[in-house]
C-alpha cells in the first residue's frame, strides 16, 4: 500500500522527501563505490532489483480476496542488506509509480520512507535479532517479513496521520483510523507474505546455496 | 504494467521528447498540490485525461484500469477522514463530521487530479526515456545502469513469472490458500537463481561486446519543440490564473 | 470430445489472434497443429486449456461448454494437460520424483497412487531412472521430458504439446516421439502445436494448418499440404519427404496408387523401388 | 587464419569437454560445425572467442597466440564476434538502435561513424524498420537478429554463431540464412555451430562433425556424411536431401558424376531428370 500521487499536501512531500534523501543517497554511494571496484556486481543488483519489482506486484492469495501486493523488502532486506534494499526499494517504487500508476512521484519520499526504510530496517533488526537470541531461522524470517510489512503499513497510516489529524482525536485518533481502514487488507496480508517468506526462504536455502553465497558477498560489500 | 508499458509505447506522443511531457505532467502535480481551488484540480483533471484521450489516443477502458487502483486507495483514505474519531475517553467515539467531509473530498480531487497527471506522464512516456532523462539530470551513472538494466530484466522475469504460474496452474497447483502460497514460494524460490542466472550469462554475452563494466551506448534523441513548450506553460499559466480569478 | 466453436480471440491491444475457429479434437486421436511462429499456436493451446478465456464463442468438452469457474478449470484442466514450450518454466521442485508428483498431489491422490503415477509416467517418458536426479542437473532433453511427465502423471485424456521438437537435435527428437507414441497407444488423444512439418508429418493422423488466426486447411498428412499458394501465403514448406515423394509419383517413378512414405527409410525404400522398376522398364 | 592447436578443456567438476582438438578457420570461409547437444560446441566457440580460456593448447589469431589478458582480449573480441544462442543473453538495452550501438561504442568510434554501423547492421539482418522499437516487444527471430546485428556492427572478421536456427520456423531460417550470405558476401567469415544438419549441408563450405571431444571428420559437405557408422556413434544422421541424392545416385537414377544438390530445390529438380533418364531408356 503506497500513498497516491496529490494525496500529500506540498509541505509533506517535500519533508518525507528530505527525510528519505539522506538514506537513499548513503545506499546510493555505497553501491557506486562497489560497482567501481567490482563492475560485475552491476548486472547482479539489476537483476535483485527485478527481483524485487516482480515480488513487490506479485498478487497474492489473502484472506479477503483482493488483489494485494505484498511489500518484498522482508526478502529484499534479509538477501541484500537493508542498505542495499533502500535504494533497490526507491527504484521499485519509482517503476510502480511508472508502470503501475501505484504510489506516485511526489509522494515517492514518503514511500521510500516507509518502504524502503522502515520496512527493510525492521525486518532486518528482526532477522538478525531473532537470530542472535537463538530463534530458528524460520521464526526469524517469518518475523522479519510479516512484521516488515506490517512497520510499512504502520508508517504509511502515520504519515497520512500527521497529514490529516483527526478533527477530535488528533493525530493519534487519525492513526486509529487509518490503521483500522487498511488492516483489513494489510494484516491478512502481512501474514501471508511472511508465510510466504518462510517457504521461499528454505527452498533457497536447500537448493541455491550458490545463488544465496554470492548474495551474501555483495551483501557483505555494501553493508 | 504490460498495460501500462504497452500505451506508452505504441500511443500517438510517443515520439515527443519526455522532457515536454514531464514538465507538463508535473507542472500540473505542483501546480494541484499548490492550490486549494476547487476550479483548479477540476480543470487539471479535465485536460489531462481529454489529453490523454484525444491527444494521445490512450482508450478510455484502459485509462480506468489503470487507474483502479488509486481510486480504491482514495476511496478508503476518504473514508478514514470523513469519520471522527475521539480517543480521549474511555470508549472510542465514532461520528460523522461535516468540517471534515468538505475538507477530506478536496483531498480527494486534488488527488484525483494528479493522479490523471501521472497517468498521463506514464501511459505517453516509456519508462526507459524517464530513466534516460533522470541521468542526463544528474542521476549518478552507476544507479541509472542499474535501473535501466532493471527495466530489461523486469520483462524478462515477468515472462518467466506468467509461464511459470500457467504451468502451475495446469497442474492445479492454486486451489486453496495453503496451496496456492506454497506454488508461489516454489515459483519465487526457482526465479530467484534463475534471474540471477541470467544476469551472469549477459555479462558473457556482453564482454564479447566489448563490456567491462559500463554500459555506453547512443541514444536517438527526440528533438524538442520550443511551441509546444510555450504551449506547455501557457496552458499551465491559465489554469493557474483561472484558479486565482476564481478563488 | 475436445472441441472450439466460433472462437474469436484478440491479445491485449487489440491485435486479433483467433478470429472464429471452429475445431475438435476426437478421444485417442494424434493431431499436430501447424503454423509459422507467430502465428497463434500457443494462445490456441492456451484457450483449449481453459488458461486464456475466449473472447467469443466457446471450448467444449464432451459436448459441455466449459465454466471458467475455480471448479470448471479444474474440471478441464484435469481432462486436457498442457506441456508448454520452455521445460524450465515448468520445473520447480528439486528433484524430478517431487516434480511429477505435482499435479497428482493437487488431485488429493492417496501417497500409495501418487507414487505408482509417477514412476509409470516416468516410465513412459523414458527416464525411469532419473527420479532422484536433482532438476538443475538435468540436460535440456530430460527436461522437455520431465515436463511432459508431470502433465500425463495427471493421466489427462487429452495431451496439448506446445513446439515439444524445438530445442531438440534429431536424436532427441526421436526419442521423444517414441515416448508420445507409449502415451498415445494408451488411448490418450495428443494434440501437438508445431511449426515442424517433419515432424508434425512423420507423426500426425490429422493435421491441421493454422494461420492468418483460423485453421485454414485440415486433413489427412497425405493431401493436406497439397495447395502450395495457401502454405506459401501461411509461411509455411511442405515436408521435403512428403514433396520429395509426391515427384516421384508425379514423374512416374513410383506407383501413385502406393501410399505415401511418412519418414526417412520409406522414402529412401522408395527411391530403390524406382530404381528397380526403372530397370525393368529398361530391362 | 583463427586457429585452435591442442585444445583440452575440462568443465569445472572434471568432466572433460575437448580433447586435443585442432581446427582452423580460413578468412572469408562459411564452416558448420555439427554436434548433437550437449557435444560441446557452445564451450568450442566459447574457447574461440575467448570467452573460455583452454586448460591446455592455444588459440591463434593470425598466427599469434592469444594472450588473455584485457588487450588481448579486446583485440580478439573485435576480430572474432560471438553470437549466443539465446538473444535475451546479449541484449541489454531497452531500445534496439541503442542495443546494437553498444558494440561500436566500445571500440570507442565516433558518433557519425557508429551510427552508419547500426543503421548498416539492421539493413543488412533485414530489420532496419526495427530500430526505435523496446527490446522487450520483439518477437523470438526479431530478437536473434538484433544479437546478430549487434554483434556485426563491431565489424568482426570471423563471426561465431551458435545454434541460430533454433526456436525459428523454415521462413526465419532462410531469411536468417540470406542475411548471413550478404554478410558472407563482404568478406567475413562465418562459423556457425549447430545441430541442424539440413541448415548446414545447404550452406556451408566444408563441414566440421565434432563430438567425443574432437573434431572427428571434417570436409566438403558433399563427402563428409559417407561414414555412417561414426555418425551414428555420434548420434548424429546424415541430411536428409543429401541422403536421398546418394540413394538416386546408387540405384542409377541420377548420374554419379553429378555434382550433389544442396537444397529442397535441387533435390525435386533431381528427381525430374531422374524421370526423364527413365523414360529415355525405356523410350
Amino acid at each position: 500500500m503506497h500513498i497516491m500521487e496529490g494525496y500529500l499536501p506540498a509541505s509533506h512531500a517535500v519533508g518525507w522527501g528530505l527525510a528519505s534523501a539522506p538514506f537513499v543517497a548513503y545506499g546510493a554511494y555505497r553501491i557506486k563505490r562497489v560497482v567501481r571496484e567490482h563492475p560485475q556486481v552491476k548486472l547482479l543488483l539489476a537483476a535483485s532489483g527485478a527481483y524485487v519489482f516482480i515480488l513487490s506486484a506479485l498478487k497474492l492469495p489473502s484472506v479477503t480476496g483482493s488483489c494485494s501486493h505484498p511489500t518484498g523488502t522482508g526478502l529484499a532486506a534479509s538477501l541484500f542488506g537493508p542498505t542495499v534494499t533502500t535504494v533497490l526499494s526507491a527504484i521499485v517504487l519509482l517503476f510502480q509509480a511508472l508502470l503501475l500508476a501505484h504510489g506516485g512521484l511526489t509522494t515517492l519520499g514518503a514511500n521510500i520512507f516507509s518502504m524502503g526504510i522502515v520496512g527493510p530496517f525492521v525486518a532486518y533488526g528482526l532477522y538478525r535479532g531473532l537470530q542472535s537470541m537463538g530463534f530458528g531461522t524460520a521464526i526469524a524470517i517469518f518475523a522479519a517479513a510479516a512484521l516488515g510489512d506490517l512497520a510499512t503499513y504502520v508508517m504509511t497510516s502515520l504519515q497520512l496521520a500527521i497529514a490529516f489529524p483527526d478533527p477530535v482525536g488528533g493525530v493519534a485518533g487519525a492513526a486509529s483510523k487509518f490503521l483500522g481502514i487498511f488492516a483489513i487488507t494489510q494484516i491478512p496480508l502481512a501474514i501471508s507474505e511472511g508465510l510466504l517468506t518462510v517457504i521461499v526462504w528454505n527452498l533457497l536455502a536447500k537448493y541455491s546455496k550458490g545463488e544465496l553465497a554470492i548474495l551474501a558477498k555483495l551483501k557483505g560489500r555494501v553493508a | 504494467m504490460r498495460l501500462i508499458d504497452r500505451n506508452a509505447q505504441t500511443n500517438r506522443w510517443r515520439q515527443i521528447a519526455a522532457i515536454e511531457k514531464v514538465v507538463l505532467s508535473l507542472g500540473m502535480i505542483v501546480l494541484g498540490l499548490c492550490s486549494a481551488s476547487w476550479l483548479v484540480q477540476g480543470l487539471i483533471l479535465a485536460t489531462m485525461l481529454l489529453l490523454l484521450r484525444f491527444g494521445a489516443g490512450v482508450g478510455l477502458a484502459d485509462i480506468l484500469k489503470s487507474a483502479s487502483v488509486p481510486l480504491l486507495f482514495i476511496l478508503a483514505s476518504t473514508l478514514a477522514q470523513i469519520v471522527t474519531l475521539d480517543v480521549n475517553h474511555m470508549m472510542p467515539v465514532i461520528g460523522l463530521s461535516p468540517a471534515s467531509i468538505n475538507a477530506a473530498a478536496f483531498v480527494g480531487l486534488r488527488s484525483l487530479a494528479c493522479i490523471g497527471a501521472l497517468l498521463f506522464l506514464a501511459l505517453t512516456t516509456p519508462l526507459t526515456d524517464l530513466l534516460r532523462l533522470l541521468r542526463r539530470l544528474g542521476l549518478g551513472a552507476e544507479v541509472s545502469d542499474v535501473a535501466l538494466m532493471m527495466f530489461r530484466f523486469v520483462w524478462l522475469t515477468l515472462d518467466c513469472l506468467e509461464r511459470g504460474r500457467q504451468s502451475q496452474a495446469n497442474r492445479l497447483g492454486y486451489g486453496g490458500y495453503r496451496r496456492s502460497l506454497q506454488s508461489i514460494g516454489m515459483l519465487l524460490a526457482n526465479l530467484l537463481p534463475r534471474v540471477l542466472g541470467r544476469a551472469q550469462r549477459l555479462e558473457a554475452g556482453l564482454a564479447s561486446r566489448g563490456y567491462h563494466g559500463e554500459l555506453r551506448f547512443i541514444v536517438r534523441e527526440r528533438p524538442l519543440s520550443a511551441g509546444r513548450l510555450l504551449a506547455v506553460s501557457l496552458l499551465l499559466l491559465s489554469i493557474a490564473a483561472l484558479g486565482r480569478i476564481a478563488g | 470430445m475436445l472441441e472450439m466453436n466460433g472462437v474469436d480471440y484478440a491479445y491485449p491491444g487489440g491485435i486479433p489472434a483467433l478470429s472464429a475457429v471452429d475445431m475438435a479434437i476426437k478421444p485417442g486421436e494424434k493431431v499436430a497443429i501447424v503454423g509459422a511462429n507467430g502465428a497463434g499456436k500457443t494462445t490456441l493451446l492456451s484457450i483449449l486449456n481453459g488458461t486464456i478465456r475466449p473472447d467469443h464463442g466457446a471450448v467444449r468438452l464432451d459436448g459441455a461448454a466449459i465454466r471458467y469457474d475455480r471448479a470448471g478449470l479444474r474440471g478441464l484442466r484435469q481432462a486436457v494437460g498442457l506441456v508448454l514450450q520452455d521445460p524450465d518454466d515448468q520445473l520447480f521442485a528439486a528433484s524430478v520424483f517431487e516434480d511429477v508428483s505435482f499435479g497428482p498431489v493437487n488431485l488429493g491422490l492417496a501417497q500409495p497412487e501418487i507414487r505408482a503415477r509417477v514412476e509409470a509416467s516416468l516410465l513412459a517418458m523414458g527416464i525411469g531412472d532419473l527420479g532422484d536426479r536433482p532438476t538443475h542437473m538435468l540436460s535440456f532433453g530430460q527436461k522437455k521430458r520431465v515436463a511432459i511427465a508431470g502433465i500425463i502423471a495427471m493421466r489427462p485424456r487429452y495431451l496439448l504439446l506446445d513446439e515439444p521438437s524445438a530445442g531438440l537435435d534429431p536424436m532427441g527428437v526421436s526419442q521423444l516421439m517414441a515416448s508420445l507414441q507409449r502415451i498415445s497407444a494408451d488411448g490418450t488423444a495428443i494434440v501437438l502445436a508445431t511449426h515442424d512439418m517433419y515432424t508434425a508429418y512423420a507423426w500426425a493422423d490429422r493435421i491441421l494448418i493454422f494461420g492468418d488466426g483460423r485453421i485454414a486447411c485440415a486433413g489427412d498428412p497425405e493431401l493436406v499440404f497439397s495447395d502450395r499458394a495457401l502454405l506459401a501465403r501461411l509461411q509455411l514448406e511442405p515436408p521435403l519427404i512428403w514433396e520429395a515423394a509426391r515427384a516421384l509419383r508425379q514423374a512416374g517413378l513410383v506407383n501413385g496408387a502406393l501410399k505415401m512414405p511418412r519418414d526417412r527409410e520409406g522414402l529412401l525404400a522408395e527411391i530403390k523401388l524406382a530404381a528397380d522398376m526403372a530397370a525393368a522398364l529398361a530391362g
